[in-house]
């Protein structure tokens, strides 16, 4: 017990986006509205974001934007910085999540013309008739 | 323009022609068609020389930005790469005279917007098939994937609908390959394809490495529709605009059948993906189900377009099996199946957009009778059908044989019989298309609609790619040979 | 079909979870992905590139292949957005 | 849906004036953001999305007609294919002038400046290329988004 606990404490970041993703996949594959769908996609996007960002914690490293007079006469210490990878990479995925989002809303917009409804239910019904 | 920028050119071309064909199409339609034959043309062009220069000199190792390739972005343009680069310039040329037509008819006051997202689709493939950093190749597969969000979209119908699953699906398969990116550079803290190749071996890590090889490869049989997770295709790419599901079908699938190749061969390497014989057989279960279902469902089919959509499923089951039979025969079949399932897939599809245009509707009731009217496009369907079906001198053959002989040499008698028998069920499929083409009901031909024996051929921009086509599916069928020689065996790795 | 789908969450969170279990201790400076690359993109990133946001000099040029595709992923969005809804206005006419 | 748009609750006096005064602070915190982002957390994303939220803003409390007086979607359609074309093109130049692809160190011969501050000055060109095109795309999506295509009243 002491093991599991003191494992869940170092790592708990982990923990809670697993916990996040779990939330958003449910409601991705197990919501029958769509609009709920789309939000679960976003939760798991914010999910996947809390992971990459956790990846790139250091302790005792403070923000990536340094001194640049400074750091062109004596350089920097790698430690007192934290990783700046992952800040990039979740640049581009929190850009990604917004354009996917922006496509599937106009999506949305249409299949409400079409059909009336968001709820999947009753879309299908109206499609079998 | 200097050679060594050249394959960079492939994508940027096509990519800056999408931005001139948004600001200046719009008003101005008789600017679309020279843009994009244009910028198509020089991407063939330029992906030859990249292949010649890359069978002569050998593999290219390229850095954007001048950057050394750990720190800055790589791409590897070897063999293989260089092919699918050449196949994805020639399928999309091919398609985009056909594309134009169809968008004419179906899409008027949208072709600018149309095009804009079609060249950006082409760009994304390019920048796929030659990216070697595992993040690059999520945005890539990201811009793939809106690109055609949108392109299916366009359609009439259900398309909304369709559409919005597949960006459910599509998003749960990009997002699980991102996950699986993650862990992989917590562990080694690199992205880059090669770096993870020599680092992950080395490390004491099985349970997180395990897990990234499920997740990315879960993502990709998502991207790819793979046999339990397929659900989303058929719909998408049956209610499409004829002119998107020329260009998507034939390329998006077997383009992350490479991505997966790639990332098995490059970036895990065999010998910690093969690990497991339950996975490997449970793979290969899955892929001759795959086989045997998609033929089976696509005999049930109305509509001719929404049948070729489950025949792709199958399809894919070819390629994931061959490549999972972990021997160099399955894998020279997998290779060669992407292939000539491009072109064969470019071919049936290229005939359903042309009668599409023609007469609306690929209803299997409206094909009666419809060689008399529409003799040379039949003429390529039949050619098309023998490849799907594995006659000997179209394409199809060569790769099915490579299949078998993998599949009899990894003894997964599963897979060799599903083979045999989807290939019976094509047999079928389109011996029934072909004899209602054919010998379809003269008889009510009078009250029926599109009934009448008139000659009716589909317009020239539509025939040429497709009688070009019809004829590489026996120009590739002759020299596979040559190309197993000087392509697809100087990328097996040497203990396969 | 709600099994499935909670079936299905369950099994992915959990091999999630199982996957962590080879993972550095949170925040650990020692762990690969704060000692491999990132130390050099820290200590040359502002002589290579003159630029102090070590975030930006790495967005910008060290991975600027990446971010043109970004650009290229949101113009893409936005064109799509136009091109779905715009049959609305034709069918209105 | 009628119904709420002739209630119209964005038309009041406070929120008009408020919104009039605010837009031109948010542009200019918007243009700060993108090319301050060497020196502080910003660049062109940030940035551009302010930019936008400025006139997100005032088709809010306006109407999307309104917010078009400002930027009409002929301009909208320039910046959002120039700043994609900014990107590419600085990319695509630095290939032409012997580097490689998006190497802006190679622009040197264009105007000798020094490979290491073309990089800094590349940086900053690609930036603003991506602020204008987030930008744009922005209001794009609230005007198509807020009027179902339609880009005439919005909410």
């Amino acid at each position: 017990m002491e093991a599991v606990i003191s494992e869940i404490v170092a790592k708990y970041n982990y923990w809670i986006y697993v916990v996040l993703m779990m939330i958003g996949f449910y409601a991705m594959i197990g919501k029958r509205n769509l609009v709920k769908k789309l939000l679960g996609m976003n939760i798991f996007q914010t999910a996947i974001i809390l992971f990459f960002v956790s990846i790139g914690v250091k302790k005792g490293g403070g923000i990536p934007i340094v001194d640049k007079y400074q750091a062109l006469a004596g350089g920097v210490d790698a430690a007192t910085v934290v990783n700046p990878l992952p800040h990039v990479l979740m640049l581009t995925a929190i850009v990604v999540g917004v354009s996917v989002t922006g496509v599937a809303l106009a999506v949305l917009i249409r299949i409400h013309e079409e059909f009336g409804t968001l709820e999947e239910d009753e879309i299908l019904e109206k499609l079998r008739q | 323009m200097s050679t060594p920028n050249l394959h960079l050119f492939v994508l940027v071309v096509p990519l800056l022609s999408a931005l001139a064909v948004n600001l200046w199409g719009r008003n101005n339609r008789q600017m679309i068609a020279p843009l994009v034959l244009g910028s198509l043309a020089f991407s063939v062009l330029g992906s030859i020389v990249v292949m010649g220069n890359v069978l002569r000199h050998g593999t290219i190792s390229y850095t954007v930005g001048n950057w050394q390739p750990p720190f800055g972005i790589e791409l590897i343009i070897d063999p293989l790469s260089a092919m699918m680069m050449v196949l994805i310039s020639v399928v999309a040329l091919l398609a985009s005279f056909s594309s134009l037509k169809s968008a004419e008819q179906e899409l008027p006051g949208r072709e600018a917007f149309f095009f804009t997202l079609y060249l950006i689709l082409i760009a994304g493939l390019h920048g796929l098939v030659l990216t070697g950093d595992a993040f690059n190749l999520y945005v890539l597969l990201e811009i793939t994937s809106i690109t055609s969000y949108g392109l299916i979209a366009m359609g009439r119908g259900r398309a909304a609908l369709s559409s919005f699953n597949y960006i459910i699906m599509g998003t749960i398969g990009a997002c699980f390959y991102l996950l699986g990116v993650g862990y992989i550079y917590i562990l080694t803290g690199t992205l880059n394809m090669a770096d993870i190749a020599r680092i992950l071996p080395t490390l004491n890590a099985p349970v997180a490495t395990t897990t990234a090889i499920a997740f990315v490869l879960v993502g990709l049989w998502v991207k790819m529709a793979f046999f339990p997770l397929h659900a989303w295709l058929p719909n998408a790419y049956s209610h499409a605009p004829t002119g998107a599901g020329t260009m998507v079908a034939p390329l998006m699938t077997k383009v992350t059948v490479y991505l997966m190749i790639r990332v098995i061969l490059n970036v895990y390497t065999p010998a910690l993906v093969f690990t497991h014989d339950w996975v490997t057989n449970g793979v290969m279960w899955a892929a001759a189900i795959a086989i045997v279902c998609g033929s089976a469902l696509a005999l049930g089919q109305k509509d001719l377009r929404r049948m070729l959509t489950y025949i792709i499923i199958a399809e894919v089951g070819y390629m994931v099996g061959g490549v999972f039979l972990a021997n160099s025969n399955g894998l020279t079949g997998a290779i060669l199946h992407i292939v000539n399932d491009s072109l064969m897939t470019l071919c049936l599809f290229l005939v359903v957009a042309a009668i599409i245009y023609r007469q609306g509707s690929v209803s299997l009731d409206s094909l009666q009778g419809i060689f008399r009217r529409m003799p040379i496009t039949m003429a390529a369907f039949t050619l098309g059908a023998f490849a799907m079906i594995g006659v000997p001198p179209t394409c199809g053959f060569f790769s099915k044989w490579y299949l078998i002989l993998g599949g009899i040499d990894g003894g997964h008698w599963e897979f060799v019989i599903a083979l045999v028998v989807s290939s019976l069920i094509n047999v079928i499929l389109f011996f029934r298309i072909i004899e209602l083409a054919y010998f379809g009901s003269l008889a009510d031909g009078e009250h029926h609609e599109h009934g009448s024996t008139e000659r009716h051929e589909a317009p020239w921009w539509m025939l040429k790619p497709l009688v070009i086509t019809a004829v590489l599916l026996i120009v590739v069928g002759f020299s596979t040979g040559p190309l197993i020689n000087n392509v697809i065996s100087l990328i097996i790795p040497a203990g396969f | 079909m709600k099994g499935l789908a909670l079936l299905a969450t369950m099994v992915t969170g959990a091999l999630l979870l199982y996957g962590t279990g080879d993972f550095p201790p949170w925040g650990d400076p020692q762990d690969p992905a704060s000692t491999y690359l990132s130390p050099v993109y820290i200590e040359k990133a502002v002589e290579q590139t003159h630029v102090p946001n070590i975030v930006t000099a790495i967005l910008g040029d060290y991975r600027g292949y990446d971010t043109m595709f970004e650009t290229v992923v949101i113009y893409c969005a936005g064109m799509a957005v136009l091109s779905v809804l715009r049959r609305n206005r034709e069918d209105e006419e | 849906m009628r119904d709420i748009n002739e209630h119209t609750p964005g038309e009041d006096l406070i929120i008009k004036t408020a919104v009039r005064l605010m837009v031109p602070f948010a542009q200019l915190f918007g243009l700060y953001v993108i090319v301050h982002g060497h020196y502080s957390p910003g660049g062109g994303f940030q940035g551009g999305v302010i930019l936008g939220a400025a006139f997100i803003m005032l088709a809010l409390a306006f109407d999307v007609k309104t917010s078009q007086q400002y930027m009409t979607i002929r301009v909208n359609t320039v910046f959002n294919n120039l700043g994609a074309a900014i990107f590419v093109g600085v990319g695509a130049l630095s290939a032409i002038f012997g580097g490689l692809f998006l190497d802006y160190s190679a622009l040197d011969k264009l105007i000798p400046m020094g490979p290491v501050e073309w990089r800094s000055f590349g940086i900053f060109l690609v930036e603003v290329g991506v602020g204008f095109t987030v930008m744009s795309i922005m209001v794009l999506l609230y005007w198509n988004l807020s009027s179902g295509g339609a880009m005439d009243e919005g909410l």
